[in-house]
């Protein structure tokens, strides 16, 4: 007893010294900070994101020489376990490790923490500024009456994304009756708000047969929701579920056979593509921006490929992450130095032509990436790059020019002096 | 064994400084910490620690002294926080004019009434029902907090400026510095006063409960009444806790009421030891460096954090805090020296089994998620190839080896330990 | 006439269809030792929890000088003025000796659930727990766990406890059982000297420590009350031998006592 | 309307026999040793892990014999290894164990299996349509659950009120320490029993795992459902724990189909509220909005009224 009372003791402690397993520090780079979970359950996500910032800084900015003559990118990862708290406390972290930029997508709600903070931070700290790129968190609100002059969002929004999928629908007369169902939470319900409103606009004459909000992560068996959305007679359903909670609902589409198209944000990727299978083909379709299959460009082509050789199995789910790397190294060069404010000011406006050929620009007045968006559909048929390595991939259907999908906004951005 | 008080005057004014001189160093060494880590992470992550020492010896107050288990208790945490973020919000707004820094106190009162909510029908039990209504709760009151938006904020949850209350001696609380300042008064105060509840009819009587429930209620006191002032009192610092964080991190969301944090708070009060009034004080250092530095250096982080945990509930049921006990009655014998030397023995076969084992499991999962053609890693700063079977077999090595050496040397160590504490040894005394 | 500490009438119980208590008429006078013998499985500890409140009654009445407790919960009897020990030790075993008898005052001292006054500063408390253990002879033992005291130091601490509230009804469920001879005398020394002056009603197995202690006694047979007498009276009594032919070692045991 | 319902308690049909396949296995191990193993849902996953990688090798069917087989063992060694060492310290510390042991268990199987869902499908024989129902297909793998379902209930029984080991399993359910007495190795059959247990819940976790998903979450989303069941159905009591999964099973899913917010409910009496209202999340709550949160409440309601739940007999 006693013996084994001190083993425990001595392990306890000397993990409490702190496990070493150390990466090495280079000198004089520019640090990005990639405050993301990296553990916990929605960790493969923010791996997933980690390795494609980290490919992009190597490929399409170090390789090339680096920025401002030779000074190289260096992105870090910091884990927020999808904890608005966790995710102050790495900022802080990321601050002291002399972080400039930090990146960050996943969950809305840790967006609206790290803004806030980083406003907060940067009005109390002039002298030590940091610049937040969001490459994922697409709550309309921090580009609106949330924005401000220290963040920038290169994926587009919700309601860029709602404009595109409405525009979708608008196009198919089929489809006269939909139905929205989506997690109990703000994204849900600002997708359902969102289509209510744009639908109602654009086709008067659909009818919305349910608007439906479930707990989210809390639903095992989603066939009674099916069931009902069967019953309802709708033609396509709307839904912003990711997750465990995507997966459900569309094998549960599967198992009952309700065969009408599923407008989705999330669906794809990080084992979600594998797992819906032969059971969401040509039911799902994905509203996003970015350029999967077939490849736009040979240089998207020849990044794909170099990706997917070097990680055997991950895809670029997030092609946005591309953007927001060269952008920003542009953005760096154009400055002329690592000033925050500079970089921010040069990005502010910024047109540029991403690796898939479309033109993009970054808005000045609400910092909001206008970019096209397209709409997918899953399927395994004339998949260039499959995911998951299923043989299932994004297949693309349709692109929304940006024209139709930007959107005015309600942003008064405050500028630094 | 004749150890018994001489209950004279003396005797008792040496206790009572004995006991006020523990907490003027406390008071200096919190004052004295911001000089010695002076990093902006330190300060971040030492304000968060005062939190988590609220935090987790309020939920002691239930479990530890109380004898409930609590699988909820982040709902006090999170609610008191809620309700101080929204006087801070309401006093940006200039509804009316509040010190900011008194809000731990609003966040602890609505805590007190939610918990005196809930408790009134909550502890009517202890053991399995009790854990079973408060891990019931905890997950109705997450669920809601998703569905109530005016209140919780939906996902994003509620921030504020703390900086636009009145200040005190010119502090605005624009730094963290100075909310360090102000968390380590809160601490303070909030420990001063949960250790003083120990020492009250009340808190005497949650232990007597705790121990025995009937025998309480035939030397007139009803189990439940005693248990729900526990359990409100428990909220109450809860809720203080909560209104720090809201300070702190300006910003509440339904992660702050949620399994996580509850089961959160039960493993930092259980490895910190909950039968010791200092034990989740010890417990929320750890687990608050565990958790922010560690997951620096390692994905598996919440792994170790695992295996510490179980291996506490195996082997040391009464915590880190535990063992230091332990070797009270050694160094009272004066006899702690007599240990130093088989602990080092120890040092080595132990360090060997540690490294050997976090090297396999580490190269084990690296292996897992590399990239194609990269071969190297580096664990203890040593780069190593994961191919090649030169690491696995050293590191397979120092665990076997290690393990074989710790069982080997065990016993004796044990024995010196069993010398050292024993009062039959030869010299006993007191 | 001043009326009875204790006095029940017609007091049932019944477990399922099982009837333990059937229809008990009993007065305890004030000031008397009084205590209730009867076979095993008579239901004496079951009439102990029934007044104590541990029970709660199927039928009949318990009075409390004079005030009905039937039904009332343990703590509520407690704060009336009676307090009870245990056949099983029943501590607090991870408090210390000192803490477990200044636990059995709290209430009674008026201190009730006060979260705002610090015991260590209540003198009185401190003295009349120190008092109460030089009593019962475990003044050594003040500051260890209960836990580990050995049996006979448990079972007069298990009398400290109950004796602590300065209750005027004390109620002792074999206080000696489980003793050696000599730690019974000293028992015995002990309960006579705490209940001077009080109402004590005990169940006990050992006829020597009854007869040498009661006032009265009362046979309890299969839940009924067979006599109740001066310890003399009960001696002679024809149906209390035969009661306790069964069970001829007690019955030799009475004859000796 | 009525063909919704219908179709929605033939899933919570499904739905609830899954859940009473755990609750069984639990409520099982908690009459026999008094322990809530917070580690039961656990099990569940990890027979849904390991059928998912033997299937690929061997085959769905032989894995749902050798999954459940395997977990059932580590079932047995934890308690062997774990639980009995914990026991002395009391059941609060027991509680704390299985709790920390669903801790780790979830993140070893990340660890080993990685953090994303997993492809675990339907095995290609049973992936058609079993029948359809007003137009609602029902697959023929939730037919083959159900069955899998029934004929464990059946053997459960029959193993229970027909031979020796069920007796002196009701024995130890209703007077442990007797059994104890009457000369049977009582620490084995606690390991027996805690094996036999977390192999039920793995043979859930084997069927249950293409239909409900494969990640790393399933364990903790399910498991706080299980507690529940053998909660609100009475701890220690198999028939309350059939009855409540169930209940649960069909509530979770008919709850869905009827669309009923809270000022509906107001508006029966007349009474109506405007949109600004402050409390306007509350009145526009609709029931298949809280569907998966009812069992929560029901939980801390028959916790409150009658702790013994539906049909248990004692209360921890």
């Amino acid at each position: 007893m006693q013996t084994s009372r001190f083993a425990g003791l001595v392990v306890a402690l000397a993990m409490t010294a702190g496990i070493a397993v150390g990466q090495a520090q280079a000198a004089d780079t520019i640090k990005i900070g990639f405050i993301d979970p990296l553990s916990g359950p929605f960790a493969a996500v923010g791996q997933s994101g980690l390795k494609q910032f980290t490919f992009a800084a190597d490929e399409l900015v170090n390789k090339k020489g680096g920025v401002l003559g030779g000074t190289m990118l260096e992105v870090t990862g910091y884990d927020n376990q999808v904890s608005a708290k966790e995710a102050l406390i790495q900022l802080k972290k990321a601050i002291g490790d002399g972080v400039k930029v930090i990146v960050q997508g996943n969950s809305s709600g840790v967006a609206n923490a790290l803004t806030d903070a980083v406003e907060k931070h940067n009005t109390r700290n002039p002298d030590q500024r940091i610049l937040y790129l969001n490459y994922s968190a697409v709550d309309p609100a921090l580009t609106n009456e949330k924005c401000n002059f220290w963040h920038f969002r290169f994926d587009a929004n919700a309601d860029m994304k709602m404009e595109a999928l409405t525009d979708d629908i608008k196009a198919r007369a089929d489809i006269d009756k939909v139905y929205v169902i989506g997690q109990d939470y703000s994204f849900g319900k600002a997708v359902a708000a969102a289509a209510v409103d744009m639908l109602g606009k654009k086709r008067p004459d659909l009818e919305i047969v349910g608007n439906e909000l479930h707990p989210i992560g809390k639903v095992k068996d989603f066939t009674p929701y099916v069931t009902k959305i069967k019953a309802s007679g709708a033609k396509a359903v709307i839904t912003g579920n990711w997750g465990a909670d995507m997966v459900n609902l569309a094998k549960a589409a599967n198992d009952i056979g309700l065969d009408v198209p599923f407008y989705t944000y999330y669906a794809a990727g990080n084992g979600i593509t594998a797992t819906l299978g032969a059971a969401g083909k040509g039911r799902i379709m994905l509203v996003t921006e970015g350029a999967a299959n077939p490849a736009h460009t040979d240089a998207f082509r020849a990044y794909t490929t170099a990706y997917e050789a070097k990680y055997e199995n991950e895809n670029i789910t997030q092609f946005r992450i591309i953007n927001t790397v060269q952008m920003l190294a542009r953005a760096i060069d154009k400055a002329g130095n690592t000033n925050v404010d500079d970089i921010a000011r040069a990005l502010e406006g910024m047109e540029f032509t991403t690796i898939a050929g479309d033109r993009v620009i970054m808005r000045a007045s609400d910092h909001q990436l206008a970019m096209p968006i397209r709409i997918f559909v899953h399927t395994d048929e004339n998949v260039e790059f499959d995911m998951d390595n299923s043989g299932f991939g994004l297949v693309e259907e349709r692109a929304v020019p940006v024209s139709a999908v930007e959107l005015p906004t309600t942003c008064k951005m405050k500028r630094p002096s | 064994m004749s150890v018994i008080a001489t209950t004279g005057a003396a005797t008792t004014r040496r206790a009572t400084f004995r006991r006020l001189a523990v907490w003027l160093v406390s008071a200096a060494v919190l004052l004295i910490l911001p000089q010695i880590f002076t990093s902006g992470l330190a300060v971040t992550v030492m304000n968060q620690m005062g939190i988590a020492i609220v935090f987790a010896l309020s939920y002691n107050m239930m479990l530890g002294q109380g004898g409930m288990l609590s699988f909820g208790h982040a709902v006090y945490f999170g609610l008191g926080g809620f309700f101080a973020m929204h006087m801070i919000d309401w006093v940006d707004q200039q509804l009316f004019v509040f010190p900011i820094y008194l809000t731990p106190f609003m966040g602890g009162l609505f805590g007190l009434f939610m918990a005196l909510v809930i408790g009134s029908f909550s502890t009517r039990r202890a053991g399995t029902v009790f854990a079973m209504i408060s891990l019931g709760i905890g997950e109705l009151v997450a669920a809601l907090s998703l569905i109530l938006v005016v209140f919780f904020g939906g996902e994003e949850g509620v921030s504020g400026d703390r900086t636009t209350g009145p200040g005190i001696f010119g502090f605005n609380f624009l730094q963290d510095i100075e909310v360090y300042y102000l968390i380590a008064v809160w601490v303070l105060v909030a420990v001063l006063f949960m250790y003083l509840f120990s020492r009250t009819p009340a808190g005497r009587m949650a232990n007597a409960v705790r121990d025995n429930p009937e025998r309480a209620e035939f030397v007139g006191y009803s189990q439940r009444t005693v248990r729900l002032i526990s359990f409100c009192a428990a909220g109450f610092f809860a809720g203080i806790a909560g209104g720090l964080f809201a300070i702190n991190y300006e910003i509440l969301t339904e992660q702050n009421l949620n399994a996580t944090t509850s089961g959160g708070v039960l493993l930092m009060a259980y490895i910190g030891g909950i039968g010791y009034f200092i034990g989740p004080i010890v417990g929320a250092v750890i687990f608050t460096l565990l958790q922010t530095v560690l997951s620096g250096y390692t994905d598996l982080w919440v792994l170790y954090v695992g295996l510490v945990f179980l291996a506490t509930v195996l082997y040391v049921p009464t915590g880190l805090t535990g063992i230091m006990m332990m070797h009270v009655p050694a160094w009272r014998l004066g006899r702690l020296r007599s240990l130093v030397v088989p602990y080092l023995t120890m040092v080595i076969p132990v360090a060997m089994l540690f490294c050997g084992l976090v090297g396999l499991l580490e190269m084990f999962h690296y292996r897992n998620g590399a990239p194609t053609g990269e071969v190297e890693m580096t664990v203890f700063y040593v780069t190593v190839d994961f191919t090649s079977p030169l690491p696995w077999a050293v590191f397979t090595a120092l665990t076997l080896a290690g393990g074989y050496l710790t069982r080997r040397l065990a016993p004796a160590v044990a024995a010196s330990f069993q010398a050292a504490t024993s009062y039959d040894a030869k010299g006993s005394s007191a | 006439m001043t009326e009875p500490a204790i006095r029940l009438r017609d007091l049932r119980k019944n477990f399922g269809r099982t009837e333990i208590i059937r229809g008990v008429d009993l007065e305890i006078g004030k000031g008397t030792r009084h205590a209730i013998i009867g076979p095993n499985g008579a239901g004496k500890s079951t009439l102990f929890h029934l007044i104590s409140g541990k029970y709660e009654p199927s039928g009949g009445q318990i009075f409390l000088h004079g005030e009905d407790i039937s039904g009332k919960l343990p703590f509520e009897i407690n704060r009336q003025g009676l307090s009870r020990s245990f056949q099983v030790t029943n501590i607090f075993p991870r408090m210390s000796v000192f803490e477990n008898v200044r636990c059995g005052m709290l209430w009674s001292a008026g201190y009730r659930y006060a979260f705002w006054r610090l015991v260590d500063q209540l003198r009185d408390l401190t003295e009349e727990s120190e008092r109460i253990l030089e009593e019962i002879g475990l003044a050594d033992r003040r500051d260890i766990p209960a836990g580990v005291l050995t049996y006979a130091e448990q079972r007069a601490l298990e009398i400290g406890i109950t004796i602590a509230g300065g209750a005027d009804v004390i109620m002792l469920d074999e206080p000696t059982a489980g003793m050696s001879r000599s730690e019974t005398d000293q028992a015995v020394e002990l309960i006579r000297r705490i209940s001077e002056g009080k109402t004590l009603v005990m169940v006990e197995h050992d006829m020597g420590v009854v007869f040498d202690l009661a006032d009265k006694i009362s046979v309890l047979v299969y839940g009924e009350l067979i006599a109740t007498d001066t310890p003399e009276r009960i001696r002679g009594n024809k149906a209390v031998q035969e009661a306790y032919l069964g069970t001829a070692e007690e019955a030799e045991e009475m004859a000796d006592a | 309307m009525f063909e919704l319902i219908l179709f929605s308690i033939l899933n919570g049909l499904v739905y609830g026999l899954l859940l009473f396949m755990l609750s069984s296995g639990l409520t099982l191990i908690f009459s026999m040793m008094g322990v809530l193993n917070f580690a039961h849902a656990s099990f569940y996953m990890l027979g849904a892990y390991f059928a998912f990688t033997m299937s690929g090798y061997i085959g769905f069917f032989p894995a749902l014999i050798i999954a459940p087989i395997i977990a059932g063992l580590l079932g047995a060694l934890v308690e062997r290894y774990g639980l009995r060492h914990v026991h002395r310290y009391g059941h609060v510390a027991e509680l704390i164990f299985t709790f920390g042991l669903a801790f780790l268990i979830e993140e070893v199987v990340q660890f080993f299996w990685g953090k994303q869902l997993q492809d675990y499908r339907v095995p290609e024989v049973l992936d058609f349509t079993f029948f359809e129902m007003f137009g609602n297909a029902f697959p023929a793998y939730k037919a083959f659950m159900l069955l899998v379902s029934i004929a464990i209930f059946v053997l459960l029984f029959a193993v229970l009120t027909r031979s020796r080991v069920g007796m002196i399993i009701q024995a130890a359910i209703t007077h442990p320490n007797i059994v104890a007495m009457l000369g049977h190795n009582v620490p084995f059959i606690f390991m027996a029993t805690f094996g036999v247990g977390s192999a039920l819940a793995a043979i859930a976790g084997v069927i249950a795992g293409p239909v409900l998903g494969t990640g790393p979450a399933m364990a903790f989303e399910l498991g706080t459902i299980v507690f529940v069941v053998v909660v609100f159905g009475g701890l220690g009591s198999l028939s309350g724990a059939f009855v409540a999964s169930i209940m649960i099973g069909l509530i979770q899913t008919v709850a869905v189909a009827l669309d009923v917010s809270v000022s509906d409910f107001f508006g029966l009496f007349g009474m109506s509220f405007s949109p600004d209202d402050f409390l306007v999340d509350v009145w526009t709550i609709t029931l298949p909005q809280i569907a998966p949160i009812i069992p929560y409440l029901m939980l801390v309601l028959m916790l409150i009224f009658r702790p013994q739940g539906l049909m248990g007999k004692r209360e921890s």
